[in-house]
């Protein structure tokens, strides 16, 4: 029995291995998380077959239902754009999970009047602090993503000390505790630590830098269950634990340097608290009438449409579909460049364009545009700032000096849709809109190119 | 033994998770991260063991239920999601 | 639970080779081949247990000196032919 | 004590798994192996602490001093083109060593008068039946690739219904012994019937495709090491041998992929053997004095090598680096085209160009240069003959028809330099030789080369 459960567990764990090796390929990622989720599947039957399944089948039916229904209700519920919340909510969910299933071990040993041995304890305590940490920290940045708990960093006065204070005392009692594993309340003193480090932890980072905070956690959590399968020694805990601790910190990495920024300036945080140097731009923005861009647009023979944050808040995407097959009918070549960070999660603008049923083939990368820039007739630039902004190429003072952008500022024409002079996630100002051929169309992006459309529509 | 092996079986994943996740496109960042936060609801085996080892009705056994909720809606709503997501990356290559 | 976990070690070493290998330019793999080559006289090891475990001139005891000879052989041979194939290339990248 | 061992274990496979890693790399590679050769050392060491090394230290450090100073001068002694059937015998005393330490395992097991369960059994039987194929696979490897034993396939008769009942033999006698372990007979002839299997299923392979049937066999010696990992439970054994036995089989696969031919097809043996099909080369070969190729290569600006297989036999890779010196002072541009499987090798030209000092620069592979090959004055073949018959491009019923080659007929001018009308390692006709633009140089391609430079210097 034992072994049959075991040899299913080494097939659950071969399942992840694949399921997360086809997640990282666009072809086959549908696949790769089906696949996983087979996995998962095998792990929880096996589990099941076991054990005291018949004194606690109420228990256990009841809540693989409840969690069921909870999960699936809000996959299905949620909007695209809210996404990234919902999982660093989930993820927090996992982490509190590893926190219970560790504290229930302990509790379970304490209560049986024996005493865990210090490796168990010392295992213990790191599930329930990084479960903890997970926890709490990811239900704040769930909360910054969707607008909850407001996306500006908070910063306040010896903060850093503050969390070094938190993290020594972890540290304190955590080797405390390995050497003193009957004492109940030095553990509960550290999970409460580790929930009011999660807490603070994410609080001086900016609501933009949540993405790359949540797959932090996300690793975290991996690590989590990782440490609670060394608490109940189960290998698939620690193996599937520890594939996603892995392959989340690389993906954290990964991440960062697609913005340019190191992980640890990611985490000590403050990101677009203040509004850094750089040079003031120069000159005016000129804004441009509806009428005006028709008219441009009527003659442009080469169009690419330059997608950000704003188009993700004005939920513009069919729009600017629209407006771009109208363009193609007209006879323009019509591409659409997508930045890597554009938006607020890595790939935002490539799922929103997939949502409008952008064909695959007009969505170009930067890299394949910008050598050619200069032969594009308009470039439109829809609610994005920071992935445009030249600084990044010339102003070594900008905070976003090195970061690779997308050359709007060569093409020959700029028409920026933006609703005022709002600043982009990284909060300095932007040359282009003040630019010789940069023409502003002020008001929601939505809106704008409704009113574009109608008129090619008219006419 | 049981525990060296589990911490040689700790190491080795650690490395193939690294190496599974080289040069992942920026476009599914997302996806994989939501992805991988469902595996990591793999803690639900624990906390299906933490519920069922106990009879009576101790604080183990409760945590133990509060653990299996999180840690499915963690897998179900994780694997929904991003199943989801791709299949918006999908209908795009048609 | 031992077999088990060393089973999963093995698999997991197993997907681990094959994700370190992908793409290796030719000009190495002749040199790649020498070199894992070499970390297969791991059996140097069982090979070394084996010498040591007996105290009378078994024939247990012969078959491990035996191999221990071959394994030896096997890998200081290979690591360093390795290194020597390997230097061959550096120099030419001077 | 226990612990620490198994704590430098896992240290030593941590070493192996960057070492291999490294190793794929040009830059880190021979670091890359210095770390693997740590590892082992770590592993050694670690596991001479414990045990009963009092009691055996003569056997253990006589075992080691005999081993390391046969491996070290064999490894210091050989030529630079005796590398690859030196790997493969190391690779078969590997393989005996694994099969020992399975066999000294059960023989320990029975002369206590006890009988193995049956899963050890069976990895017993694994290891021996591994390592006996290693063995005499490798051997016979290792003399054809010496030449000791001749190149061509052997074929005989019913040849694979043979290797066939041998495999059936192995695995019924398997299977007997894992059910009456005790059966000592029946091991030993399982051990004669494996290796049995080693020498006659290498037996019908070619020559030139002994580095995969190395690389394979490679990867089975891994796999047995693994297996008397299984044996000993010992973890280091298990991993280590895995690595190898995975890493390797890809690597296999990488190469034949490299050559246009499947695995199976390399296995099953007869390349070569029988010259196949193929239209026959129209024209006739013209040869050239030495004078004519002297005065065309003084006014040539543009040359390329083509180094093959002959170049190794004839030791001409210094003066054909001396040659290439001579035209880039005359004012030449000079390259060195190396084809991926020129030679019986992979990377087989590029350590021998290494060896003569040839810059990084010069080298240069077939995608670079065959777009421009029509601006080529002079190809030098210097005993090359697959990697350039244009057969493979052109003529659907050849047999290396879909090998990607380098298209020197497309270069103004072809000398080749071979002995006489022998053909290559395929065994086919090259209509490369009729054409013409070709010039025959019959002849040592040393000899012919030393002719040439030494008509360059009287002039
Ligand atoms: N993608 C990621 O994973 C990720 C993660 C973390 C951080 N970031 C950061 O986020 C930034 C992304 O750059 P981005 O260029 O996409 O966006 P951005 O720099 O944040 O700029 C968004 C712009 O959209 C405009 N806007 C907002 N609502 C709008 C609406 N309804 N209609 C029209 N315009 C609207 C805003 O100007 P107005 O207020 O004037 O309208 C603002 O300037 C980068 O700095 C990146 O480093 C990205
Ligand atoms: N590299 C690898 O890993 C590998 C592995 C397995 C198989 N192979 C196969 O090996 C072949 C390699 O092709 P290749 O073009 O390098 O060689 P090749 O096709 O085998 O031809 C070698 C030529 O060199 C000539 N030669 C021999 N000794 C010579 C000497 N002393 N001086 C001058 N010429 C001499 C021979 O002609 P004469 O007898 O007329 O002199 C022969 O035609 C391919 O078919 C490949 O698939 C390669």
């Amino acid at each position: 029995m034992e072994t049959i459960i075991n040899i299913a567990y080494i097939a659950a764990a071969i399942f992840f291995i694949y399921g997360i090796k086809m997640l990282g390929r666009p072809e086959t990622a549908r696949q790769g998380n089906r696949v996983s989720a087979v996995g998962m599947l095998i792990a929880v039957v096996a589990t099941l077959i076991n054990q005291h399944i018949f004194d606690s089948w109420i228990w256990v039916v009841g809540g693989l239902l409840i969690g069921a229904a909870i999960g699936a209700v809000a996959a299905q519920r949620v909007q695209m754009t809210g996404m990234p919340e919902l999982v660093a909510l989930f993820n927090g969910f996992g982490g509190l999970a590893s926190l219970f299933v560790g504290w229930a071990e302990y509790d379970r040993i304490i209560s049986e009047s024996l005493a865990p041995a210090a490796f168990t304890a010392a295992v213990i305590y790191l599930a329930v602090l990084i479960g903890g940490v997970t926890f709490t920290g990811s239900v704040y940045a769930w909360g910054k993503l969707s607008g909850k708990l407001g996306g500006p960093p908070i910063l306040f006065p010896g903060q850093r000390l503050f969390n070094g204070a938190l993290v020594a005392g972890i540290v304190l009692f955590g080797v405390w505790f390995v050497f003193n594993p009957p004492l109940y309340l030095i553990f509960l003193l550290g999970v409460v630590l580790s929930l009011l480090l999660g807490f603070f932890g994410v609080m001086p980072i900016g609501g933009g830098d949540m993405p790359v905070v949540v797959s932090l956690l996300n690793s975290f959590s991996g690590l989590a269950a990782s440490a609670a399968g060394f608490v109940i020694e189960n290998n698939v805990l620690v193996v599937a634990g520890c594939l996603v601790g892995a392959s989340g910190l690389i993906l954290t990495v990964i991440m960062c340097k697609a913005m340019n920024r190191t992980l640890t300036n990611v985490l000590l945080g403050g990101f677009g608290a203040t509004v850094s140097g750089g040079q003031q731009a120069e000159g005016e923005m000129k804004a441009a009438t509806i009428d005006d861009a028709y008219f441009v647009l009527e003659s442009a023979r080469n169009v690419v449409f330059v997608p950000g944050y704003g188009m993700a808040v004005a939920q513009a995407q069919h729009v600017v579909k629209e407006l771009g097959n109208i363009l193609e009918e007209n006879g323009a070549e019509v591409r659409y460049v997508v930045h890597p960070v554009a938006g607020r999660m890595p790939g935002h603008m490539n799922v929103l364009l997939a949502e409008a049923d952008v064909a695959y083939e007009q969505l170009v990368e930067m890299g394949d545009v910008n050598p050619t820039m200069n032969q594009v007739d308009v470039a439109i630039i829809i609610g994005a700032n920071d992935v445009v902004n030249p600084a990044a190429l010339t102003d070594e003072s900008s905070p976003i000096y090195g970061m690779p952008i997308i050359k709007a500022h060569e093409a020959r024409t700029v028409y920026a849709l933006k609703r005022g002079r709002g600043r982009g996630f990284s909060g300095i100002e932007n040359a282009l809109f003040f630019r010789e051929n940069t023409r502003m169309l002020f008001g929601d992006a939505k809106q704008t190119i409704s009113q574009l459309v109608a008129h090619f529509k008219e006419n | 033994m049981t525990l060296i092996l589990l911490i040689f079986v700790f190491v080795l994943a650690a490395f193939l998770g690294f190496e599974l996740i080289s040069k992942v496109p920026s476009q599914l960042h997302t996806p994989l991260m939501s992805g991988s936060n469902a595996i990591s609801g793999i803690t639900i085996v624990g906390a299906l063991i933490a519920t069922m080892v106990d009879e009576s009705g101790t604080l183990s056994k409760y945590l133990g239920l509060a653990a299996l909720i999180l840690a499915t809606i963690n897998v179900v709503g994780g694997y929904l999601v991003t199943d989801r997501m791709l299949a918006m990356f999908k209908r795009k290559e048609k």
